[in-house]
């Protein structure tokens, strides 16, 4: 239950992001070189003004990881979305049709599900990448990466919905249904979807853990978001060439925000399974 | 037989599930060739039979022996392969989803397990409304709730539970209400798919009280599917008994139980424990139950029986009218082979 | 099993003993290994590093830009267009070959081939042998850096490389792709011969014992070159003392390797000047000098140089660095944020503009990190920026297309010299002559004319003055934006003598290194 | 079985199809390789002469029939990185990978085996829960951040671990494919990092994994008859929970481990490990255009016959399942 | 004399978050060499939970928290874990209810039977072996050399519940507990198993708890016969006394809910209500609110069980 609300606050935080931080990372006007790399208020040399310092640019770090924060939970949440939405669909569709539909749709997600997400991810990535210019790049990073991580990952939904579709449809509550002579999208979207949410629901809070991890990573290897509206990976790839200097906190700080971030949604999934499906989730 | 047109009947039914799987999973290599074989399931083979207005038949049979799927072939779950399903005189297998719909009304199902019949998301009402509302758009919702409230009232729910969640009643109590749900749309036939055998012994009793008192309230006609043949004696007038997915003997529920005349529905019967008799001999089967991918030739029973000769494994036996007014599937029966 | 191990154990030994035998070996871990052994295939600075070990051009620069004799012991100037070049005798090929004035003559008509260097060639006229240790090299004009030139000539060993290969093609095929003879094998006069290669992962060098330059205090026996790619990986090597010596140290990291009481950093100032150029064909408002002149005030290069290059690049207002010859002193860096926004208020753009802007991610010292702050600075005289950095292999397709309105570019002169800046970078863009090849959208006759004269101007002091013209123009024209130049930094081992190899151009000697 | 391997190998086919078809229409997107092998100075005239000898000027379907053909033979085309035949140089770059991935895979087993069924025995006791918590804290945790931590701490700070690279090592078969790390110290210290950052994200997965399926297979009634049978409990959870937890984790281990596959990119970019993550990250970088295809083919294909290895595995492990896919 | 297995006073609880609750509440019984006892009754009633006390296996979270368990004169429910495993399978030994379920589907039926021999006696695989056979053709399976090679799911359910009867006899048991045996099977099949079970506990002199739903089952069976409600024996008396004369109300209305009992039509006679859950048992007599003869009485005192007529024992205030 902590989790929850440790997870709650950060979602606060996320969607406050402009009102609370000290000040907007992403405007010009607030950043100055030459306050770049300041510590942070409790360290020699740091300032009030930046209670966790500065990055290499002269953003404040607290501003930034709450902005960056919000970025990686636009696309963490905007992502498993639409791997939900898609996973939901074909899922629900193969899983009740069976036959042709399911050999067919499944193949496709075999095929994608063979090759690990992250390589997907990349791929798909350095493609859109290339396929937009540099003017619109910035603004469309975000919808891109959404998309991105949203169609590499599609098939683990596809797969868990299938197979609570396939448990669920057997049973005679559907073929009760089917007595009644109601048509087959009404059954398969009023009884058999509802009963086979409960694993969504456990593989979304996972699943939105592993979205920002894998934004993170794209982040990461500079496919990612671009540095001037970074994301928490973003970010601590920036941040990560100044381990060794002595400016750790450019790196630390946005590293301990992500990774108690995904502990706390991880953490409510784990209670979600628990409470839900404990049998969920065997890969 | 009896003059009036029977109100279901099914003729030459057979249904067999392909199970092989994608295209390629259906190539092999045997003896060093390439072959396409198929893997069936051949649940229900050449089965016909009749049910007459306001009788319950029952149709016995152990596990696999396709009564579950005979019953869902005449629900129009599964199209049968071939045969046909009529409804007082109409055929009804090969309907449209839409030509489908008025027999829906009139045919209705009742299932084996409680826990499962009930969709776990709706209330009582929802699950009770949904099918009225669907056949009878025009229904005012108190309309609606007043025969609700009527079943609900006749199948012994008390109908203030109306905004109950299934998980919340006893297996009796949804076993009620999954009955609510055939009746509600006042249907003239019920297909009952073992309503009592996920029950304990005295739920069981309230359950089948409920269902000869309905049957006589409504004037209905039962297909009671069962493994249960303590059940069956009690309940039916006639019964059918299936072996692998054929139909071996049929015969009024007296004639059967005393005086069955299949070598399979003998020794079915020999081995019912009764209760307070002490073990009588029963007839020992030969052999293990075929599976119905691998179907026997011949009669299907030859395997076990210890009548069979060569004519038995050579030739499938017709089904063939007895004096009593009951049909049998067996050349010992036919040749009058002495059975002990 | 037994076996197994067995095999293990004496591999491992004899692996351990070969390593201690080797007492002054040097690990080495660059961002980049040479793409070839093959000084001739590639006009980079990896590979004429890799020339400078196991070749020997005719000179070489100083750290004090003057000329050190190798390969050539003496040269005179025999008229306005011939020198004549006295070669050093006695030095062997690492085939065992005698080095004489075929080899040049032959190395320099190869390099003609090779389409990197043939555009560096282009002044000269050739070559003539007058006998083994005389060669004479004619340019077609008048040319005032012929000797700068002449650091570019290495000899390659004109035996070892005639003939056919295994494959049937001649091993003296300059070759872009696929396999060529030159590109595993080696003969050159240097102080070390390739022994081992394996592109990406590692390339050996071992000291050539019959090296002609018995005077050098070299004394490294044995080279380990790994390519690091990664900043921080590569620092990490250096400091945890799996490498001894590392080039580049980013910037971030100066002070912790400085501090480092096992290590020390070596930085040097390089000639490489590293400049945004704004694209008035693209921005209309560009055309305006005031804007461009706010641009360069809002630009706090020397912010960056101190902050992002941590005050190891020099702060930088014209093209060419000090020492060469157009340096103007009186040109500084001039960051006034009030006076740009004054300036954009008198063009008219006081509410500013959007423009795009490109840079590459891995090309120059913290490429994307200065692109970002300047970005950020322009957001202060309300020019928003929409930046995009990309690697290099996209970049310089961008950049052939001018694909946005500011573009960074920077430069390193090849001949040591200001007027090639202003060849490549601000002369007017022109397809035919290949002048103004990387020029993104400045254009001034008067710059273009200068330049050319230049070229052929061999009375350096006049030479000079016209250069130094060259960079007032362009510095009153604001035609770039200038950020600075590029230092180059060395990490190494405290007991390693790195101060005296290394050089402007970015040539670390190994040849000459001491190690204690 | 036989239409089985049938069905991968056209999966197979049709992935690597797929893939080099989608690669080959973003070809000339992805940058101009032309630009890395040149010199500054070289004139947009003498680039375009080097393009049309490469080849790249051709039209897209001239090019793919070409590449098609050629992949027919065996030929991947040539990276001009390496300027090596780009199969050749994933080959020999393969086994930096593999053995990597074998560390982590040693790694994995030894830990989380014993861990994962320590926790279901005793799900209450002091060392499950440490297990638990900590590997919830480890999936959260991004690879990339535990392999700079682990290098700033082994490497920079204690200086008893190298920090880059394979270190030493031996060529197995003498012909320079197969340099392994293993036989020698030096190569395997250089192991230990960069396979503990990689295992980071699957430890915790495997011995949750291993930690349910037990808790699970202990529930089950042939279990309950094991004990009813009066076995020894050694003998119930090694014997007869543990070769029913072990089947469900063998498949699962099978795609996790294409999924560290991928994690090896950024593990070996971190380490500068030079297997074929790093350089596929090269050649995206630097538009190796034909080595990305070609590693891109090569992963579809080792991917579909990694699956298929494991199914086949899982099916000679589990009696129930002669060969997945047929029932 | 002593008996083979003395139950008394037994009462097991599941400790449960929100309190321990009461599966088994005082149940005693005893058990002779060679005697077959029925425990009787529907799902929640402690009969299963009763046979696996006996040997200690019940699920957790439940324990025995009072009363003693005596085995061949040894109090067995003092026993640690080990010295139990000395009983397990080997004194007594185990049917479970789906025979599905209950054989490892890893392992062969050879490895299932062999590592139980060894697990009991000193003995090498190829003697194990033989003695696996012997078994394997005393409950009448055909071929059993090959059955020993093959894995439980390449054998039907018929099949396999002969495995593990022959599992159980392997180690010469004193007591077989078979739960619910013929449940998950057939009719045909049920009257073989049964048969079966029959006439090895008369060849080898062995005991039999038969635990089952199932009355004709049992009556067939059996000598003995003990009937649960809500955690307790309600009745306990001979075979044939209790289906024919039974005592108890609730085994009245049990006997009179079976159809076959019953003349075909007529209404089955039968109990209203349903069995209560063990967290909320009635107070004094469990089975009162669903009893036609309660009185006041049976609100109010829990009845003890004691001999009525002719032998039968049964717990009620009114008969």
């Amino acid at each position: 239950m902590a989790s929850f609300i440790v997870l709650v606050i950060f979602l606060i935080l996320a969607i406050t992001a402009p009102w609370i931080s000290p000040m907007n990372p992403y405007d010009s006007h607030n950043i100055d070189i030459m306050n770049s790399e300041i510590p942070p208020m409790w360290m020699e040399g740091g300032s009030p003004e930046f209670i966790l310092g500065t990055d290499n640019m002269g953003r404040d770090m607290l501003s930034t990881m709450f902005y960056g924060l919000r970025t990686s939970i636009i696309i963490g949440i905007g992502a498993v979305s639409l791997q939900a939405f898609i996973g939901i669909v074909l899922g629900l569709s193969a899983g009740y049709m069976g036959g042709k539909t399911d050999a067919i749709l499944m193949r496709i997600a075999d095929i994608q599900f063979s090759f690990p997400y992250l390589m997907v991810a990349i791929f798909i990535g350095a493609v859109f990448q290339l396929l937009f210019g540099v003017g619109s790049y910035e603004r469309l990073a975000i919808p891109l990466l959404t998309l991105i991580i949203g169609l590499s990952n599609w098939p683990m939904f596809a797969r868990t919905i299938r197979a609570s579709v396939m448990g669920e449809k057997n049973k005679e509550y559907v073929e009760a249904a089917r007595v009644i002579g109601l048509p087959r999208f009404t059954i398969m979207f009023r009884h058999v979807l509802p009963n086979s949410l409960t694993s969504v629901m456990v593989i979304f809070t996972i699943q939105v853990a592993s979205a920002i991890q894998s934004e993170a990573a794209l982040s990461f290897l500079g496919l990612g978001m671009p540095v001037t509206r970074p994301s928490l990976g973003s970010l601590i790839r920036a941040g990560q060439e100044y381990i060794f200097s002595g400016s750790w906190w450019i790196t630390i700080f946005p590293g301990l925000w992500l990774v108690v971030f995904v502990l706390v949604i991880n953490l409510l999934g784990d209670w979600l399974r628990d409470v839900l499906n404990p049998k969920l989730y065997k890969g | 037989m009896n003059t009036e047109q029977p109100l279901v009947s099914i003729n030459n039914v057979v249904k067999h599930f392909d199970i092989s799987g994608g295209l390629l999973d259906q190539f092999s290599f045997k003896g060093g060739k390439l072959r396409r074989e198929k893997t069936t399931v051949k649940a229900v083979n050449d089965v016909s039979l009749f049910v007459n207005k306001g009788e319950t038949l029952s149709v016995v049979g152990e596990s696999g022996c396709g009564k579950s799927t005979l019953a869902r072939v005449i629900m129009g779950l599964y199209p049968p392969n071939s045969g046909q399903v009529l409804y007082e005189g109409q055929r009804i297998d090969n309907l449209s989803h839409n030509q489908w719909l008025p027999f829906r009304k009139k045919m209705q199902m009742i299932f084996q397990d409680p826990y499962a019949s009930l969709n776990p998301r709706k209330t009582v009402r929802q699950t009770l409304e949904e099918p009225l509302r669907f056949h009878n758009p025009s229904m005012t919702s108190a309309e609606a709730a007043d025969k609700i409230a009527e079943v609900m009232e006749q199948v012994g729910v008390d109908p203030v539970w109306i905004t109950r969640y299934p998980h919340e009643f006893s297996g009796g109590q949804r076993q009620r209400i999954s009955i609510a749900r055939g009746l509600i749309l006042d249907p003239q036939f019920i297909v009952a798919d073992e309503p009592v055998s996920a029950l304990d012994v005295s739920i069981q009793a309230q359950i089948l009280n409920l269902l000869m008192e309905l049957a006589q309230k409504r004037d209905l006609t039962y297909l009671f599917i069962t493994h249960d043949l303590s059940v069956v004696n009690h309940i039916s007038d006639r019964v059918a008994v299936l072996y692998l997915g054929t139909l071996c003997e049929l015969a009024s529920t007296h004639d059967l139980f005393y005086e069955p005349r299949h070598p399979y529905t003998r020794a079915l019967f020999s081995a019912i424990p009764k209760v307070g008799e002490k073990r009588a001999k029963h007839i020992k089967l030969k052999g293990e139950v075929p599976t119905p991918v691998h179907l026997p030739t011949g009669c299907v029973f030859h395997g076990r029986c210890v009548y069979a000769n060569e004519r038995c494994v050579r030739e499938v036996p017709a089904l063939v009218k007895l004096s009593n007014g009951g049909f049998v599937a067996c050349h010992g029966v036919e040749e009058n082979r002495p059975m002990a | 099993m037994k076996k197994l191990v067995l095999l293990a154990l004496s591999l491992f030994l004899v692996i351990s003993f070969t390593v201690s035998a080797g007492a002054k070996t040097l690990k080495v871990g660059l961002d980049a290994d040479p793409v070839s052994l093959d000084p001739q295939v590639q006009l980079s600075g990896g590979m004429l590093q890799l020339s400078h070990w196991v070749f020997d051009p005719l000179v070489r620069w100083t750290q004090e830009m003057t000329f050190e004799p190798r390969l050539a012991t003496k040269w005179e100037r025999l008229d306005e267009l011939t020198m004549r070049f006295t070669l050093r005798q006695g030095v062997k090929f690492h085939s065992g070959n005698t080095f004489t004035a075929k080899d040049v003559k032959w190395s320099f008509d190869r390099m003609r081939t090779s389409v990197d260097f043939k555009g560096l060639l282009d002044p000269f006229e050739g070559c003539t042998i007058v006998d083994d240790y005389t060669i004479d090299v004619k340019t077609k004009k008048p040319y005032a850096l012929l000797l700068n030139m002449a650091t570019y000539f290495f000899a390659m060993d004109s035996e070892f490389y005639t003939g056919t290969d295994a494959n049937g093609q001649p091993k003296d095929a300059v070759l872009k792709i696929g396999e060529s003879f030159a590109l595993n094998n080696e003969s050159g006069t240097g102080p070390f011969r390739a022994t081992k290669r394996e592109l990406g992962v590692v390339l050996e060098m071992e000291r050539f014992t019959d090296y002609w330059d018995t005077k050098s205090p070299g004394n490294v026996t044995k080279i380990i070159l790994t390519p690091i790619k990664e900043n921080a990986t590569r620092v990490a090597a250096l400091l945890s003392g799996d490498v001894d010596f590392i080039s580049p140290v980013p910037p971030q990291d100066f002070s912790r390797v400085d501090s480092d009481d096992k290590v020390k950093l070596v930085n040097i100032s390089g000639g490489r000047i590293i400049t945004f150029q704004m694209n008035q064909k693209r921005v209309e408002a560009f055309k305006d000098v005031r804007v461009r002149q706010a641009i360069v005030h809002a630009v706090n290069n020397t912010g960056i140089v101190q902050q992002i290059m941590k005050g190891t690049a020099t702060v930088a207002a014209q093209q060419g660095p000090r020492g060469y010859a157009g340096y103007k002193e009186s040109l500084t860096p001039r960051y006034d944020l009030a006076k740009a926004k004054m300036l954009m208020k008198e063009a008219g753009f006081e509410k500013g503009f959007e423009i795009t802007m490109m840079a590459p991610n891995d090309r120059y010292v913290n490429d994307a990190k200065i692109a970002e702050a300047v970005a950020q600075m322009l957001g202060k005289i309300n020019i928003k920026v929409h930046l995009k950095t990309m690697p290099k292999a996209q970049y310089w397709n961008e950049f052939d297309a001018r694909a946005a309105d500011m573009m960074m570019i920077g430069w390193h002169s090849d001949t040591e010299d200001s007027g090639n800046f202003s060849e490549f970078l601000m002369m007017c863009e022109n397809k035919e002559t290949g002048y103004g090849q990387y020029n993104s959208g400045y254009c001034n006759p008067k710059i273009d004319e200068l330049t050319v004269a230049a070229q052929s101007e061999t009375n350096l002091e006049k030479r000079a003055a016209m250069l130094q013209e060259i960079e007032q123009i362009l510095y009153d024209d604001a035609a770039f934006v200038p950020l600075h130049w590029q230092n180059h930094s060395y990490g190494a081992k405290k007991n390693i003598q790195v101060k005296p190899i290394i050089n402007v151009m970015n040539f670390p000697y190994f040849g000459d290194l001491v190690v204690e | 079985m036989f239409a089985f391997i049938i069905r991968r190998i056209i999966q197979a086919v049709v992935v690597m199809m797929v893939i080099s078809l989608v690669g080959f229409s973003i070809k000339s997107k992805i940058g101009d390789p032309v630009r890395d092998l040149v010199g500054e100075r070289v004139t947009p005239e003498e680039r375009a002469q080097i393009a049309d000898k490469m080849g790249l000027n051709d039209p897209f379907l001239i090019q793919y029939t070409r590449f098609v053909k050629q992949a027919l033979k065996g030929d991947l085309g040539r990276s001009f990185i390496y300027n090596k035949p780009a199969l050749e140089v994933i080959v020999r770059h393969a086994p930096a990978t593999l053995e990597l991935l074998i560390g982590t895979a040693l790694i994995i087993i030894f830990v989380s085996l014993p861990l994962g069924i320590q926790s279901a025995l005793q799900p209450r006791s002091l060392l499950s829960r440490f297990t638990m918590s900590f590997s919830t804290l480890g999936v959260s945790m991004p690879v990339f951040l535990t392999a700079i931590l682990l290098i700033y701490l082994f490497a920079v700070n204690l200086q008893i671990l190298p920090s880059y690279g394979r270190g030493e090592t031996v060529d197995l078969f003498g012909n320079g494919y197969w340099k392994t790390g293993f036989l020698t110290h030096d190569g395997r210290m250089h192991l230990i990092l960069p396979c503990l950052s990689l295992s980071s994200i699957m430890l915790p997965l495997f011995i949750r994994l291993i930690r349910s399926e037990m808790m699970e297979v202990l529930e089950t009634e042939y279990i309950k008859y094991a004990w009813a049978k009066g076995l020894s409990p050694a003998r119930i959870w090694m014997v007869h929970a543990f070769k029913n937890t072990l089947l469900p984790v063998i498949t699962v281990f099978g795609v996790q481990m294409g999924i560290t596959f991928a994690f090896t990119i950024l593990t070996e970019l971190v380490f500068q490990w030079q297997g074929m993550g790093f350089i596929f990250l090269e050649a995206v970088e630097r538009s190796d255009i034909s080595l990305l295809i070609a590693y891109l083919v090569v992963v579809a294909g080792v991917f579909v016959l990694v699956n298929t290895v494991v199914d086949i595995i899982y099916g000679f492990i589990n009696p129930t399942i002669r060969i997945a896919g047929t029932r | 004399m002593t008996h083979l297995l003395e139950v008394r006073d037994l009462e097991v609880k599941f400790a449960l978050r929100s309190g321990d609750i009461t599966a088994i509440d005082g149940v005693s019984f005893t058990l002779n060499q060679g005697e077959r006892l029925g425990i009787v009754g529907e799902s929640g009633a402690g009969k299963s939970v009763t046979g696996f006390s006996i040997i200690n296996l019940i699920s957790k979270p439940g324990f025995i928290s009072k009363g003693s368990i005596h085995f061949e004169g040894k109090c067995i429910s003092d026993y640690t874990g080990s010295q139990m495993r000395k009983i397990r399978g080997n004194r007594i030994a185990m049917i479970f209810q789906d025979p599905m379920m209950t054989l490892n589907p890893v392992f062969t039926i050879g490895f299932q039977m062999i590592e139980t021999l060894q697990a009991h006696r000193n003995i090498s695989k190829a003697d194990a072996r033989a003695i696996a056979l012997e078994k394997l053709r005393k409950v009448q399976i055909p071929s059993p050399e090959e059955r020993l090679d093959q894995y439980p799911h390449e054998l039907s359910g018929g099949m396999r519940q002969r495995i593990i009867i022959a599992i159980s006899l392997l180690a010469d048991p004193a007591i077989i507990i078979a739960d619910e045996p013929t449940t998950a099977l057939d009719v045909t099949i049920q009257a073989e198993i049964m048969d079966l079970l029959q006439e090895l506990c008369e060849t080898e002199n062995m005991a039999l708890i038969l635990i089952t739903h199932d009355l004709g089952v049992v009556s067939q069976v059996t000598e003995k016969i003990a009937v649960m409600y809500a955690g307790k024996i309600i009745e306990f008396g001979p075979t044939d006394k209790v289906v024919h004369t039974p005592v108890h109300p609730y085994t009245i209305g049990l006997i009179g809910s079976i159809p076959g009992a019953t003349v075909p039509g007529e209404e089955l006679r039968q109990i209203p209500g349903m069995m209560p859950t063990l967290s909320n048992i009635p107070e004094g007599c469990a089975f009162n609110p669903r009893c036609e003869l309660c009185e006041p009485i049976c609100t109010q005192k829990t009845p003890e069980l004691e001999e009525k007529q002719n032998g039968i024992l049964a717990a009620c205030h009114m008969k």
